[in-house]
C-alpha cells in the first residue's frame, strides 16, 4: 500500500468514526422491534410517529423551537452593534471588551446555569422563562460578535466613507451599504447560534422549570426509562433536523468558512 | 418606474410584517403559560418523570376536567427537584410535590413544606397506616409503597439472600444504586440487616459494598436506565423498587423478583404542600384525588404505583407484580427517615473514600 | 485670497499623541485643481480627509464657499470624494453605484436615471449599468468611482491618489480624462499624490507637504524649476544637492543660498574643472545614466546615448553649471 | 459624537448584558470559593475538597481524560487534515462540510448512538464476538475509555478543522521543497508542517482540550456516577447533595483550568515560532 492510499484509509476511519454513529442511530430508529437493538428488526416508522404523539415531546420542540429564535435574536441585536463597534469605531478599552463579550465561550456550561441561576435569577426574583432566554442570549452573544465581526474585518472600511461622502447619514450607510455585505455572516451567526441554542443542556438543566422544558432535556430524562427505540427515533429526527439546516446553510452560504 | 419603487416597498412591508408576526407568534409559545387561555387556575405540582402518560391519562387529565384548571407538570428525580425548590423558596413556582419519605423530610428542615391538612381529605381515613403521618405532623401523606430488592436473571443466578450480591457469579453484572438516589440508604439496611447488624452508621454494609465495588457495573443515580442495562445485557441482578419490575418484565428476558429471606426493604412516596404555594384549595383537592381509590387502582393496573388506599383491589396477576397487600406491606422493613437524614452526611463521607472512588 | 473658495485656518489633527498635520493654511480658490504632493505620511490624505469631514481637525478652522463647515458633517459638507481604492458597493450594479447619491437626495427616478446615464456616458461606460462592480476592469471600476462622485455634483472634489492602482497606460488614460472633467465642470479639486509626475501634469497649483506642514506652494512650473529647498528639490527630481559650504572651496557662488542642486541631465560629463571616477553607468535609451565619484561625493548624471561613452572605474572630468543651478534654502526641521 | 463614543455607545448592551446576566453571577460564584466557612476570606473549601481523596481522583480524570482526547485529536486531525487539504477545492468543501455536521448535530443524540454501539449486545461487541477476537462480551458503557472514545468524536471536528484552515494556509511549495531536499516524511512533518501549523494545533487544542473537561452530557452518560469527571461531580454536588461550597471550588477549578490551557498553549504557539 503506498503513502497515498494509506492516507485515504485513515481519513475513511476518521469519517466512519465521526459519522458511522449517525447511521447507527438513524438505522436503529426506524427498527421495527420493541427494543433497542442494531441491526435493527424490520424496518417502520411506528417509533418515529410515536414520538411526535407525544404531547410533551411535541412542547418542548415548540419551547426549544421558540428559545432558540427569539435567545438567537436577541443575542444578534446587541451582538451586532458590539461587533460593528469593536471593528471599525475603536471605542476605549476595546480589547477588555472583547475579552468580556466573549467570556461565556470559555465557561463551562454547567457553571454558567449554577451562576445565573444563585446569583441572577434568583436575587432579582426573574421568572423561569425570562431567565432561560436571558441566559442563552448571554451564551450566543460571543457566536454574534465572532462570526459578525469577522464578515466586517472581510469587509472594506472605506466603502462606509464613501456612501457618507455620497450623504448618507451613519445609520444610512449602515443599513444600505454595510448590512448587505454582511448579510452571509449574519446569517452564518444566526444558524450557528440556533443550533447551539436547541442543542443546548447543561445551562437548561438548571435554569428550566415547571411547565417549561426544553427538547434535549426532556430527551436526557427520557432516556433513563425508555427502552425501546422512540429515543433514537427522536435522535435521528433531530440529527437530519440539523444536517438539512447545515446542507441548506452550506449550500447557500458555505458556512463552514464561519465555524 | 415609481410604480416599481412601490411595489419594492410593500414587498418589503409584506416581508417585514410576517417576520415580525412569526417571531411574535414563537414569543408567545415561549412566555405563553399553559393555562392562560382557559381563564381557569393553574397548579404546578413536581413529579419523579417515570409513566407520565399514565398519570396524564388516570390523574391529570379527569383532574383537569374536574376543576376547570390546568395542570403544569415539572419531572425530574428527587434530588434534583428538591434543589430546585429550595433554590426558589422565596418565590416558589411549585405547588405540590413527590418525594421519597426522607427527602420530603429533608424539605421539611429546610423549612419548604406547609402542613396538610388531613379532615379536609375524604380518602385520608382509606390509607395505610404507613401512609398516614410518614414524617410527622401531617407534614406529609405517602401515596405509594415500594418493595426494593433485588431483580435478577433467573438463568445466570439464583438469589435468595441479600448477601448473594457478592456471588462471584455476578462479578461485573450487579447495579446498584448510588448512595444519593432513593434506593441507597435501603441497600444499605438491608446489606446491615444481612451482616446480621442494625448499627444505623451502617460501617458493615459500606464495608460490604466497598470491599466488592469492582463488581459493580455502575452506581445508578435514576432508577430507570436499568432497563437499559439490562437489555444491552451489562446487569444480570440489581437492587432497585419493585415499580421497575413490570418494565424489566417487558423486556422478554428470564427476569425475577428475589423473594431474600431478610425480607425487602420499604420505600414511600410521599405528597407534600409547597410554602407559599398560592392555590392551597386546589392542591389539597388535587392531593385528595391522587389518594383516592379509583386513581389509586388505576395507576396500579397500569403497574405505576402501588396503592396506598386500602380499598384499592387489584386482580391476581396485577397485585403479583405490585407491592400490594397487608402481608407484603408487613415484610417490608421500613427505615425512619430521621435516620437517613441524621446519618446521610456520615455515609456519603465514607461512601466518597471507600465505593466512589 | 479673501475670495478663496475653500479655507483652511491653522488646522491641526492628531492620532492620540502624533501630530499628523499641523497649523497648516490652504486657500483654493473656485475652479482651481489644486494637487497635495509629498511621501507618504506627510499629512497630505489626513488633510483631505480633515477637508472631507471624514476626520475632525483637534484646532483650526475648515471654511467652505464662506460658511464655517469645522463642525459639519462629512454627508452635510457637499463634498465628493474619490478613493484609493475605488470603494464602490460590491452589492450593487454599475448603475445603482452611481445612483445612490441621487437617489439619497430623494429625486425622482426618471432624474435619477438620466444623471446617472449621463454621468456613465461621460465617463465612457455607457452599457456596463447592469454589471455588478466585480465584473468590470480596474480602470473601468475607477471611471465608476469618478462618476459616482461627480453626479450628486458636488461643490468641491476631493481625489485621493485615485490612479495609483492602475498601469501605466491607464494611468495617462486616465489624467486626461480627469483634466477633461475638471475643465468641463470647471469644478475645484483638490487631488492628493505622491507622484511628482502626476501632479505636474494635472495640477494648476501644486501644494509640497512634508512632516504635517508646506514645505513649498506653486504652480507647476515653480515647483519643478524653482524648488524652494532641499526637500522640495529631492522630490521633484534633483538628484544632486550640495551645500554651498562645500562648494565655496571649489568655485564662486552665483550668490547666496544655503545649497544648489542640480538633476542629472545638468550635470556636464566629459569636460569640464572636476575630476571623478564612474562607478556606474546604465544605458535606458534615449540617454546612458552615470554615477560619478567625487571629491563632493557621487553626482547622479544623465547624457545623451550618442555623446562619448565612459565605463566603470574611468577617470572622468565633470561640470555643475551654476547657470543650471537651483539656489536652495535650508529645510525646516522636521 | 465622535467614532469613539459612538464606538461606546454601541457596546454597552451588550457589555451590559453579559456582565449581568453572566460576568457578575459567575464572579460571586467564583468569590464564594475563598470563603470560609466562618465568612473570612481563606482557602479553606479548597484544602477541603482536595482533602476528599475522591475529588482528587476526579480531578486527576478530568485531567487525563482531557490530555488524552487532545493527543489522539491531535494524532488524527492530521491524519485526516492533510488527507482533506490534499484534495481539489470542491470535494474539500464538501469533506469539510463532512467534518462539521456532527458539531450540528445534538449531543444527546450523538451520545445515546455510543450507548446503542458500545452496550454488551451492541454493534462493537457483537463484531468483536464474531471475529473471534473476545469470548465474551465486554464492558465498555460506564467505563473510562467510554467516556474517551464519546468525547473524542465531538471534539475531532474542531481539531480537524483548525488543522485544514492551518494547512490552507501553508505554502504549497513547502513540502515538495522539502522532499526535493532529501527529507523524509518524518522530517517533513516535523521540521515544516508542524512549525508551519501550530497556531492552528493551539487552536484546536484549546478547543478540544477546554470542550473535553467542561463537557457534561457525555461523562454523565457515558460514564455515569461511578466515572465522575468534574462537570458531572459539580452537578451531582449542586443537584444531589446541594453541597455549593464544593460546587464553588469546581468552578473556579474548571474556569482556570480553561484560562490555563488557552494562555500556555498559544504561548507555546507563538513562543516557538519565532
Amino acid at each position: 500500500m503506498n503513502g497515498r492510499a494509506l492516507q485515504w484509509t485513515a481519513l475513511g476511519a476518521v469519517l466512519l468514526f465521526l459519522l458511522g454513529p449517525f447511521v447507527i442511530i438513524l438505522a436503529a430508529g426506524v427498527s421495527d422491534g420493541e427494543t433497542l437493538t442494531f441491526p435493527p428488526e424490520g424496518v417502520s416508522l411506528r417509533w418515529a410517529a410515536s414520538v411526535v404523539a407525544i404531547a410533551e415531546l411535541r412542547h418542548a420542540f415548540a419551547i426549544s423551537f421558540a428559545l432558540a429564535v427569539l435567545s438567537t435574536l436577541g443575542a444578534l441585536l446587541l451582538g451586532i452593534p458590539a461587533a460593528y463597534a469593536l471593528e471599525r469605531l475603536d471605542p476605549p478599552g476595546a480589547n477588555i471588551v472583547r475579552a468580556v463579550v466573549t467570556s461565556p465561550l470559555v465557561v463551562p456550561g454547567i457553571v454558567v446555569g449554577l451562576a445565573l441561576l444563585r446569583y441572577f435569577v434568583i436575587p432579582l426574583g426573574i421568572g423561569v422563562r425570562p431567565a432561560l432566554l436571558a441566559s442563552h442570549i448571554a451564551l450566543l452573544i460571543p457566536y454574534a460578535v465572532r462570526v459578525v465581526a469577522a464578515s466586517l474585518r472581510n469587509l472594506r472600511v472605506d466603502i462606509e466613507d464613501a456612501a457618507i461622502m455620497l450623504g448618507a447619514t451613519p445609520l444610512q450607510a449602515f443599513f444600505q451599504i454595510v448590512a448587505p455585505n454582511i448579510r452571509n455572516g449574519v446569517i452564518a451567526s444566526f444558524i450557528l447560534s440556533f443550533i447551539t441554542s436547541f442543542n443546548q443542556v447543561p445551562v437548561s438543566l438548571f435554569l428550566s422549570g415547571p411547565g417549561i422544558s426544553t427538547l434535549p432535556i426532556e430527551m436526557l430524562a427520557r432516556i433513563d426509562f425508555t427502552y425501546d427505540p422512540s429515543i433514537a427515533a427522536l435522535s435521528a429526527m433531530l440529527a437530519l433536523l440539523s444536517i438539512a439546516i447545515v446542507f441548506l446553510a452550506e449550500r447557500l452560504l458555505g458556512l463552514s468558512r464561519y465555524v | 418606474m415609481q410604480h416599481a419603487r412601490l411595489i419594492a416597498t410593500l414587498r418589503r412591508i409584506g416581508i417585514l410584517a410576517i417576520a415580525v408576526s412569526g417571531v411574535a407568534y414563537l414569543a408567545y409559545v415561549f412566555f405563553h403559560e399553559p393555562g392562560d387561555d382557559q381563564g381557569g387556575d393553574r397548579l404546578v405540582i413536581s413529579v419523579y418523570g417515570v409513566s407520565q402518560d399514565s398519570f396524564r391519562k388516570n390523574l391529570y387529565a379527569p383532574f383537569e376536567a374536574e376543576c376547570g384548571c390546568t395542570l403544569v407538570v415539572e419531572t425530574g428525580n428527587s434530588a434534583e427537584r428538591l434543589s430546585k425548590l429550595a433554590a426558589r423558596k422565596n418565590n416558589p413556582e411549585v405547588d405540590l410535590a413527590v418525594f421519597s419519605d426522607f427527602d420530603a423530610l429533608a424539605a421539611l428542615r429546610r423549612g419548604l413544606l406547609d402542613p396538610i391538612d388531613v379532615s379536609r381529605l375524604s380518602n385520608y381515613n382509606k390509607l395505610y397506616e404507613f401512609a398516614r403521618d410518614p414524617i410527622g405532623g401531617h407534614m406529609a401523606v405517602g401515596y405509594t409503597v415500594y418493595a426494593t430488592g433485588i431483580v435478577y436473571r433467573t438463568d445466570k443466578v439464583a438469589i435468595s439472600s441479600w448477601r448473594d450480591l457478592w456471588s462471584p457469579s455476578l462479578k461485573d453484572r450487579l447495579v446498584l444504586p448510588t448512595l444519593t438516589s432513593s434506593g441507597g440508604p435501603l441497600l444499605l439496611q438491608m446489606l446491615e440487616r444481612a451482616a446480621g447488624g442494625s448499627d444505623p452508621t451502617f460501617a458493615g454494609a459500606l464495608a460490604q459494598v466497598a470491599a466488592n465495588k469492582r463488581s459493580v457495573v455502575t452506581f445508578f443515580e435514576r432508577s430507570a436506565n436499568l432497563v437499559q442495562l439490562f437489555q444491552q445485557g451489562e446487569a444480570w441482578a440489581a437492587v432497585t423498587g419493585r415499580y421497575n419490575l413490570p418494565l424489566l418484565l417487558r423486556l422478554n428476558m428470564p427476569i425475577a423478583w428475589a423473594s431474600p429471606s431478610e425480607g425487602d426493604a420499604g420505600g414511600r412516596n410521599v405528597l407534600v404542600l409547597i410554602k407559599g404555594s398560592r392555590r392551597r384549595a386546589l392542591a389539597l383537592r388535587f392531593l385528595d384525588k391522587w389518594l383516592s381509590t379509583e386513581v389509586q387502582t388505576a395507576m396500579a393496573l397500569d403497574l405505576v404505583d402501588s396503592p396506598a388506599n386500602r380499598e384499592a383491589t387489584l386482580p391476581p396477576n396485577v397485585a403479583s407484580l405490585l407491592t400490594y397487600g397487608p402481608e407484603m406491606i408487613e415484610r417490608m422493613n421500613f427505615i425512619a427517615p430521621a435516620v437517613v437524614l441524621d446519618h446521610r452526611a456520615a455515609w456519603t463521607k465514607a461512601w466518597n473514600e471507600t465505593i466512589a472512588r | 485670497m479673501s475670495d478663496a473658495f475653500l479655507r483652511l485656518h491653522d488646522v491641526t489633527l492628531r492620532y492620540g499623541r502624533t501630530i499628523a498635520v499641523e497649523k497648516l493654511n490652504l486657500a483654493v480658490s473656485a475652479g482651481e485643481f489644486v494637487a497635495l504632493l509629498g511621501p507618504s505620511g506627510c499629512g497630505k490624505t489626513t488633510t483631505m480627509r480633515a477637508i472631507a469631514g471624514l476626520l475632525k481637525p483637534s484646532a483650526g478652522r475648515i471654511v467652505i464657499d464662506g460658511a464655517d463647515v469645522t463642525r459639519v458633517a462629512p454627508n452635510k459638507r457637499d463634498v465628493g470624494l474619490m478613493f484609493q481604492s475605488y470603494a464602490l458597493f460590491p452589492h450593487l450594479t454599475v448603475f445603482e453605484n452611481v445612483a445612490f447619491g441621487l437617489r439619497l437626495r430623494k429625486l425622482p427616478d426618471a432624474d435619477i436615471k438620466t444623471r446617472a446615464i449621463q454621468a456613465l456616458a461621460s465617463v465612457g461606460l455607457a452599457g456596463t449599468e447592469e454589471k455588478l462592480p466585480k465584473e468590470l476592469s480596474g480602470g473601468q471600476q475607477q471611471r465608476v468611482a469618478l462618476a459616482r462622485a461627480i453626479v450628486v455634483r458636488p461643490r468641491l472634489l476631493l481625489l485621493d491618489e485615485p490612479l495609483s492602482n492602475l498601469d501605466a497606460r491607464l494611468r495617462l488614460e486616465m489624467r486626461s480624462e480627469i483634466t477633461r472633467l475638471q475643465r468641463e465642470l470647471n469644478l475645484p479639486m483638490i487631488y492628493v499624490t505622491h507622484d511628482q509626475v502626476e501632479a505636474l501634469a494635472l495640477a494648476d497649483r501644486i501644494i509640497v507637504m512634508r512632516a504635517g506642514r508646506i514645505e513649498q506652494d506653486g504652480t507647476p512650473e515653480v515647483i519643478y524649476a524653482k524648488p524652494r529647498n532641499e526637500f522640495v528639490a529631492r522630490f521633484v527630481g534633483f538628484e544632486t544637492i550640495l551645500t554651498a559650504a562645500r562648494l565655496a572651496a571649489h568655485a564662486r557662488l552665483p550668490g547666496p543660498a544655503y545649497a544648489f542642486g542640480w538633476r542629472p541631465r545638468h550635470v556636464v560629463v566629459g569636460t569640464g574643472p572636476y575630476q571623478g571616477h564612474v562607478r556606474g553607468a546604465s544605458y535606458l535609451g534615449e540617454t546612458v545614466e552615470y554615477l560619478i565619484e567625487s571629491e563632493f561625493g557621487p553626482i547622479k548624471a544623465e547624457v545623451a546615448a550618442d555623446a562619448p561613452r565612459h565605463g566603470p572605474g574611468q577617470a572622468v572630468a565633470f561640470d555643475l553649471p551654476f547657470a543650471r543651478a537651483a539656489p536652495l534654502a535650508a529645510d525646516l526641521p522636521a | 459624537m465622535n467614532a469613539r463614543t459612538r464606538g461606546l455607545l454601541l457596546l454597552t448592551p451588550a457589555t451590559l448584558f453579559v456582565f449581568v446576566a453572566f460576568l457578575v453571577p459567575l464572579a460571586i460564584l467564583l468569590a464564594g470559593s475563598f470563603q470560609r466557612d466562618d465568612g473570612a476570606i481563606g482557602l479553606q473549601r479548597y484544602v477541603e475538597f482536595f482533602a476528599d481523596p475522591l475529588h482528587q481522583e476526579v480531578v486527576l480524570r478530568t485531567l487525563r481524560i482531557g490530555a488524552l482526547v487532545t493527543l489522539a485529536a491531535i494524532a488524527l486531525g492530521y491524519v485526516a487534515a492533510l488527507a482533506i487539504v490534499d484534495l481539489s477545492p470542491t470535494s474539500r468543501a464538501r469533506l469539510v462540510g463532512l467534518v462539521t455536521l456532527p458539531i450540528m448535530i445534538s449531543p444527546v443524540a450523538r451520545t445515546y448512538a455510543w450507548i446503542v454501539l458500545l452496550g454488551r449486545t451492541g454493534l462493537v461487541n457483537n463484531l468483536a464476538l464474531q471475529f473471534g477476537l473476545t469470548d465474551a462480551p465486554l464492558r465498555f458503557l460506564y467505563t473510562e475509555p467510554a467516556v474517551f472514545v464519546g468525547l473524542l468524536q465531538l471534539l475531532l471536528p474542531l481539531m480537524i478543522l483548525s488543522l485544514v484552515s492551518a494547512l490552507e494556509n501553508v505554502p504549497r511549495d513547502a513540502v515538495p521543497a522539502a522532499r526535493m531536499l532529501g527529507a523524509n516524511w518524518w522530517v517533513v512533518f516535523t521540521r515544516v508542517l508542524l512549525p508551519l501549523t501550530r497556531d492552528g494545533l493551539a487552536t484546536g487544542g484549546v478547543l478540544v482540550f477546554t470542550g473535553a473537561i467542561t463537557a457534561y452530557i457525555t461523562p454523565a452518560m457515558l460514564g455515569g456516577a461511578k466515572i465522575l469527571m468534574l462537570e458531572t461531580l459539580l452537578y451531582q454536588r449542586v443537584n444531589v447533595t446541594d453541597d455549593i461550597a464544593t460546587a464553588t471550588v469546581i468552578t473556579a477549578l474548571l474556569v482556570s483550568m480553561s484560562i490555563l490551557a488557552k494562555l500556555v498553549l498559544s504561548r507555546l504557539a507563538k513562543g516557538r515560532s519565532k
